[in-house]
């Protein structure tokens, strides 16, 4: 065994180098678990942490989540920051749709001594994150992932600030009840969000029973060519298709039912309220109904909003800009209502907001962290942008 | 067993590489090396995202063995890999969550799920011809994927969460992260000797018969498409406990972690790091799996420093970092040398 | 001295050509045959048929008495017939000793358990290989390196080390095809004398050659083929006065008289 | 019409049918229809692949990639022409097309030059892991330069609709099928009839005998490339311009779709690959038919790997006789 002896030789040396390291940093030896509660620091920036995709499939939805709450951080810092003079800064981590990268993303924000968390879109990615949130003490503020399972969970630091499937559903059945529609068609992508608010939807009207799904089925998104459910859907011949999934698909279904000559009505959930939907759709778009909690679009009063966001960002506000932006005014206020950045306190904090205004109303979270009221509207596309149809109120 | 090497027998031109370097890499204790290297890590570094990222990355060294099997004994072309990941990780996480369970108890069942799932793979499709083969295994984990995505006891699109911990006893709890990460460290390690030792062995020499020349393996006696379902099935339960690591450091499993992107990974692994041969292959999967994590600054622009990195690798070193070299004593059997054949030659 | 192996009117097709029609010969213990017959005369083909990597139109192999015709090429190997390639079917990037030890893959003596955790009897089962292997390499003459990859060594030295395998086998018959291709007039007298050696082991040999010298002087009986036939069989003498034969080589006369 | 319920809601579905005269026979020849579309998207792409492993036994992972690559510069082109009056539309989608077809061929020639001649003598895993790496660099190069939203085309093809025994045909549809029909036949004539078509041919079937017969083997490799990405070029600009959206992930599942096309119609043969693409087509139309839209991926990877099993040669390959 004539290598042993230049081998126990390297051995030691990786042992001396790594030992000779642990000096200067958390090792299990040195000043020990300072990752685990960077909320106990008192001065220097506050950072919250923002766990959205930035690549993959979903990552432009995570540019315009990352837009909003840059632009909410700017605003807060500009006005002089919080606690006395403390700066806010975003600690942006990719979660890839992906549970692993958000594991990562998570444990990451975690180490880097995040105060709350503000993100959370893909309800699979975001699940596995809600136990390493919890242990570390950290409140969550979950813009957009809103998939009942989340509520399920039952964990104290969660809170959602965006309507959850099931009140999305109420506000879709509601306005097919007003609108008289008898039969409609269900079509999702498969996504957890999407396949959520599809559930939902044929669940209330079973229960409800005055209107009749006439077709259930699901996409597979990040495809281009959709005849196989245009199809099935000119078979069923409904009277209002329910798209439930995000507004790159819903374009293209919208645009090859029109050509396929489809003569119902449309009607889109939450994650296809985007500019970009008529844009894909073209013309079929005009008259498309969505399911949707207020906009700056449809606010009076968000043309600041939206100028603000053009300006800093070179181009409109999309799909969760404004849940991520209040989600980030939401953190602010509820670490100065707490007075630290102790996670307790600020969960008791936000636990006790009320009226706490956000793009989609004064807010108070219900006892399991959701809000009180969806405050989903029907918007409709009038030449080629959602204007408010009906606020179902 | 390495005493007596006599290498007078070896020309310079074809003997063993020589370098004091090369005699450290292929030196046997190496692998002890890396593994005190793995065990001393966390006293380093022991933030929660150092140890998850230390984790993941062990896991990947797992997958990246069993792969190894496959792939770089075996020569068989599998763009789906992570497929076997997917099964063991549900199956120990919906077993685990039906029967609350620790992870541990879903072992035979994994393996059960593991072996059946390499079977069903590998049985129809490898008589196929290699990129038939790459195409067809690509195909079986993107229809493992979208099963999962489709069916309710895999929960459909958000997956299973709130697993079980490895196993819990008392007030130790296995998934404290630097717990867990010194128990995947240990059980990796003895994946990655056990895939090592396999290599070496006669079934491993028949796999690299197979990889070298099939029919020349196969008038040699050696049932070529046994020995490759072998690989196969060997590659899967490496797989397979891949995903009972992976469900137990996440807590969850759900269909975005199985796209092609990860299978693509993993080989990448394999052939970065020098195909067939255990050593690289680890040091690939710990560069594919920490690269994207260091660049994770760079945010947008990582997959493409990621792949641009690959090509201009690849050109230059298509064999990988640290191919697997094909040397072995010289050693002769110190008896008397058969008289009949004095006088030949 | 009973037939080894047993050829009988075996035939193999390839889209309407073919290759083999009418191939009958047996092989003896202690016994060396040659198959000659001009380029294409079907003779690999046949060779191909009787290992199973073709499938034969028709006729019948038999092995010990036992038929063996259509079997894949594994279970042929294993029943007992081994054979070299025309051109060199080693593993190239694995080293000599492992292509020797590829031949004795039917030794068995270890399983997969026994290799993951070293057990005794994996020792045992490996030092015999070696062992095994190095004996085998000594008795076919190899001096080169052992411990290196094979795509390095010396064109004679491959042809010895696939010969070595092939013997490792241990099987009762023993196909080369070619064995003195590209090989020098030192080589070709050790092939010959290790042929001598492996037929005194009690091995049939049948080999296919191109080189008349060696094939007259080393064989015992001589089959001819020409575009899928047999024209003839017989001992050297008889094969070399037949016109039929002389026919088929004409213009390759100095072939026939080298 | 039990297929057409859903399968979380077997009840509630059952109205949907009865309201056309004969749904069965309308819905055949819509499902033929929308198969041959999509067939020929396919047919396009495969093109390309079965062309470069034809010659070159390489699997051009990036190959999807370079189709939607095509759709971006066939963005960029009409973004900077500004607006194009809709009775123009044809003509100006034709000419960008040309455009695009032209720079992706010679991105794909680039491609060639730079990421795989280097790598010709090196293991045939190296190579794959190195078209991976060229298809990660286009797909987030890309997305680095236009950014990760998906983009709406600037020109959209729109016409009558008729109705032909059934089946709701677009002039659009129509218009792409043909010109998909001439690429292909052009190219059909390019192989057969010129010399470096017959130069194609000779290197695929033996690479080291062309060398010998004085065949330019690198320049014919590099118009393989140009040809084959010229293809996938077309295939993305049409694609947008039916579509109406492209991003920057678009080139990969039907990169993998193109993939299985090539080989289910016999890869390396450029006949095969069309009717692969078409085969392809009418798999999927017909499966998501039986078996519901999510599940048309897995059905087309189970036909593959039926096909695959029953007749590895694929349709038009020939089967080859190994020499041992």
């Amino acid at each position: 065994m004539k290598i042993t002896k230049r081998s126990t030789m390297l051995l030691g040396v990786a042992t001396a180098v790594l030992l000779a390291t642990a000096g200067c940093s958390g090792g299990l030896l040195g000043g020990g678990g300072d990752g685990g509660d960077g909320g106990g620091e008192e001065s220097g920036p506050i950072k919250l942490a923002l766990v959205v995709p930035i690549s993959g499939s979903s990552a432009p939805t995570g540019a315009y989540m990352e837009n909003g709450a840059q632009l909410a951080v700017d605003e807060i810092n500009d006005d002089g920051g919080i606690l006395d003079g403390r700066m806010l800064e975003l600690d942006v981590e990719d979660e890839a749709c992906d549970a692993q990268q958000s594991v990562a993303g998570a444990n990451k924000a975690v180490s880097n001594g995040a105060v709350v968390s503000v993100g959370g879109y893909c309800s699979g990615a975001t699940l596995p994150e809600i136990p390493i949130f919890e242990k570390a003490n950290i409140p969550m503020i979950i813009p957009a992932a809103n998939s009942q399972d989340i509520v399920n969970q039952g964990a104290k630091n969660v809170f959602m600030i965006n309507g959850t499937g099931k009140q999305q559903s109420t506000a879709a059945l509601t306005f097919m009840k007003d609108q008289g529609f008898k039969t409609v068609a269900l079509v999702d992508d498969n996504t957890s969000y999407s396949k959520d608010i599809n559930t939902e939807t044929a669940k209330q009207i079973e229960e409800d029973g005055s209107v009749t799904v006439a077709l259930s089925t699901s996409v597979t998104p990040g495809e281009s060519d959709y005849s196989a459910v245009v199809r099935d859907i000119m078979g069923a011949n409904p009277e209002l298709v329910y798209w439930t999934g995000y507004y790159q698909e819903g374009g293209l279904i919208i645009n090859q039912l029109m050509n396929a000559g489809y003569t119902g009505k449309i009607m889109v959930a939450d994650g296809s309220v985007d500019a970009s939907l008529s844009e894909i759709a073209g013309a079929g778009a005009e008259g498309v109904y969505a399911t949707m909690t207020q906009t700056p679009d449809t606010l009076e009063g968000a043309e600041d909003w939206i100028a603000n966001y053009k300006e800093a960002f070179g181009s409109d506000p999309g799909p969760y800009s404004t849940q991520s932006y209040d989600a980030v005014r939401l953190a602010a206020q509820a670490i100065e209502d707490a007075g630290s950045t102790d996670g307790d306190a600020i969960i008791k904090a936000l636990e006790a907001i009320d009226g706490f205004e956000m793009f989609s109303g004064p807010l108070k979270f219900t006892p399991e962290h959701t809000l009180s009221s969806g405050g989903f509207v029907i918007l409709v596309v009038k030449d080629g942008a959602f204007v408010l149809e009906d606020d179902l109120s | 067993m390495t005493e007596n090497v006599d290498t007078t027998l070896a020309p310079k031109k074809v003997g063993a590489p020589q370098s004091f370097l090369s005699r450290v890499f292929e030196s046997r204790q190496l692998g002890w090396v890396a593994l005190g290297i793995a065990l001393l890590a966390p006293f380093v570094i022991a933030t929660p995202y150092a140890l998850n990222v230390m984790t993941t990355a062990a896991i990947f060294v797992l997958l990246a063995s069993g792969l190894n099997i496959v792939v770089g004994y075996c020569g068989l072309l599998d763009l789906g890999y992570i497929a076997f990941m997917a099964v063991g990780a549900y199956t120990s996480g919906i077993i685990a969550k039906a029967f609350e369970l620790p992870l541990v108890f879903t072992i035979p069942a994994v393996l059960v799920m593991t072996v059946l799932a390499g079977l069903i793979i590998g049985a129809p499709t490898l008589r196929l011809r290699s990129d038939y083969l790459a195409i067809v295994t690509l195909g079986f984990g993107e229809i493992t994927r979208i099963t999962a995505n489709n069916l309710t006891i895999t929960g459909g699109p958000s997956g299973i969460f709130g697993i079980p911990g490895l196993f819990e006893v008392g007030d130790f709890d296995s998934q404290e992260p630097a717990v867990f990460y010194y128990i995947t460290v240990l059980v990796v390690a003895a994946f990655v000797l056990a895939a090592a030792r396999l290599g070496k062995s006669r079934l491993g020499r028949a796999w690299r018969f197979v990889r070298e020349d099939e029919d020349a393996a196969e008038a040699m006696g050696i049932h070529t498409y046994k020995v490759k379902l072998l690989a196969y099935i060997f590659g899967a339960i490496w797989g397979g406990f891949g995903g009972i690591l992976f469900a137990a450091h996440l807590s969850a499993v759900s269909p975005q972690s199985f796209i092609f992107l990860q299978s693509a990974l993993v080989l990448m692994a394999v052939v970065l790091g020098g195909m067939g041969n255990m050593r690289g292959v680890v040091i690939g999967a710990l560069v594919i799996s920490l690269l994207p994590e260091l660049l994770r600054d760079l945010s947008d622009y990582r997959y493409l420093a990621f792949g641009l990195l690959l090509v201009v690798v690849m050109v230059f070193r298509p064999q990988g970092f640290w191919p697997a070299r094909g040397y072995e004593p010289e050693r002769r059997k110190m008896e008397k040398l058969d008289p009949a054949l004095k006088g030949a030659s | 001295m009973s037939a080894v192996l047993e050829v009988k009117d075996l035939q193999i097709a390839f889209g309407g050509v073919k290759a083999v029609d009418g191939l009958s010969f047996e092989a003896r213990e202690n016994e060396i045959i040659a198959v000659i017959g001009p380029n294409g005369a079907g003779k690999t083909s046949a060779f191909n048929c009787i290992t199973g990597f073709y499938k034969p139109t028709g006729g019948a192999i038999s092995l010990n008495g036992k038929d063996i015709t259509g079997k894949r090429p594994a279970d042929i190997a294993a029943a007992g017939i081994s054979r070299t390639f025309q051109n060199l079917r080693l593993f190239p990037d694995l080293t000599v000793l492992d292509n020797v030890r590829a031949g004795m893959h039917l030794y068995g003596g270890q399983n997969w358990a026994d290799a993951i955790f070293h057990t005794p009897r994996f020792k045992r089962s490996e030092a015999h290989y070696t062992d095994e292997a190095h004996r085998w390499l000594d008795f076919v003459g190899y001096t080169g390196p052992r411990g290196v990859p094979i795509r390095n060594l010396a064109y004679g030295q491959q042809k010895q080390v696939e010969i070595a395998r092939a013997l490792a086998r241990k099987s009762g018959v023993l196909l080369l095809d070619e064995p003195a291709a590209g090989l020098n007039y030192t080589e070709k007298q050790g092939l010959l004398s290790l042929c001598r050696r492996i037929r005194d082991l009690g091995t049939a040999i049948v080999l296919i050659e191109h080189d008349m010298g060696l094939v007259m002087e080393l064989s015992e009986r001589i089959v001819v083929m020409n575009f899928g036939h047999e024209i003839a069989e017989g001992t050297p003498a008889e094969v070399k006065a037949n016109p039929a034969v002389i026919e088929a080589y004409l213009g390759k006369d100095e072939e026939v008289e080298s | 019409m039990p297929r057409r319920t859903s399968p979380k809601r077997p009840t509630a579905s059952v109205t949907a049918t009865v309201c056309f005269a004969d749904p069965k026979r309308i819905l055949m020849v819509q499902v033929i229809w929308d198969g041959l579309f999509v067939g020929s998207f396919y047919a396009l792409i495969a093109l390309g692949y079965s062309m470069v492993y034809g010659i070159i036994k390489l699997l051009n992972f990036a190959h999807g990639d370079i189709y939607m690559l095509g759709a971006f510069i066939g963005f960029a082109a009409l973004t900077s022409l500004g607006g194009i009056p809709a009775t123009l539309s044809i003509g100006a989608l034709l000419v960008v097309m040309l455009l695009s077809m032209v720079l992706t061929g010679g991105a794909g020639v680039l491609i060639e030059r730079f990421a795989y001649r280097p790598l010709r003598g090196a293991p045939r895993l190296a190579v794959l892991i190195t078209a991976v790496g060229v298809s990660f660099s286009l797909e987030y190069g890309i997305a680095a330069i236009a950014g990760p939203n998906p983009r709406a085309f600037p020109i959209r093809l729109e016409g009558n609709v008729f109705n032909i025994i059934g089946a709701r045909i677009s002039l659009p549809q129509i218009i792409l099928i043909l010109i998909a029909g001439v690429l292909m036949i052009l190219l059909n004539f390019y192989v057969q009839k010129t010399s470096t078509g017959r130069a194609m041919r000779s290197i695929s079937l033996d690479r080291n005998a062309s060398l010998l017969m004085g065949i330019n083997v690198n320049q014919v490799i590099s118009r393989t490339f140009f040809i084959g990405s010229a293809l996938a070029g077309a295939a993305g600009v049409m694609a947008g311009a039916y579509y109406g959206k492209i991003d920057f992930l678009m080139g990969f599942i039907i990169g993998l779709k193109a993939f299985t096309a090539a080989v289910i119609g016999g890869i390396g043969n450029i006949k095969g690959a069309m009717l692969g693409g078409l085969v392809l087509g009418f798999v999927e139309a017909f499966g998501s038919e039986w078996f519901g839209g999510q599940w048309r991926d897995v059905f087309a990877f189970a036909v593959l790997i039926l096909f695959l099993t029953l007749r590895p040669t694929g349709i038009l390959g020939e089967r080859v006789t190994e020499r041992v």
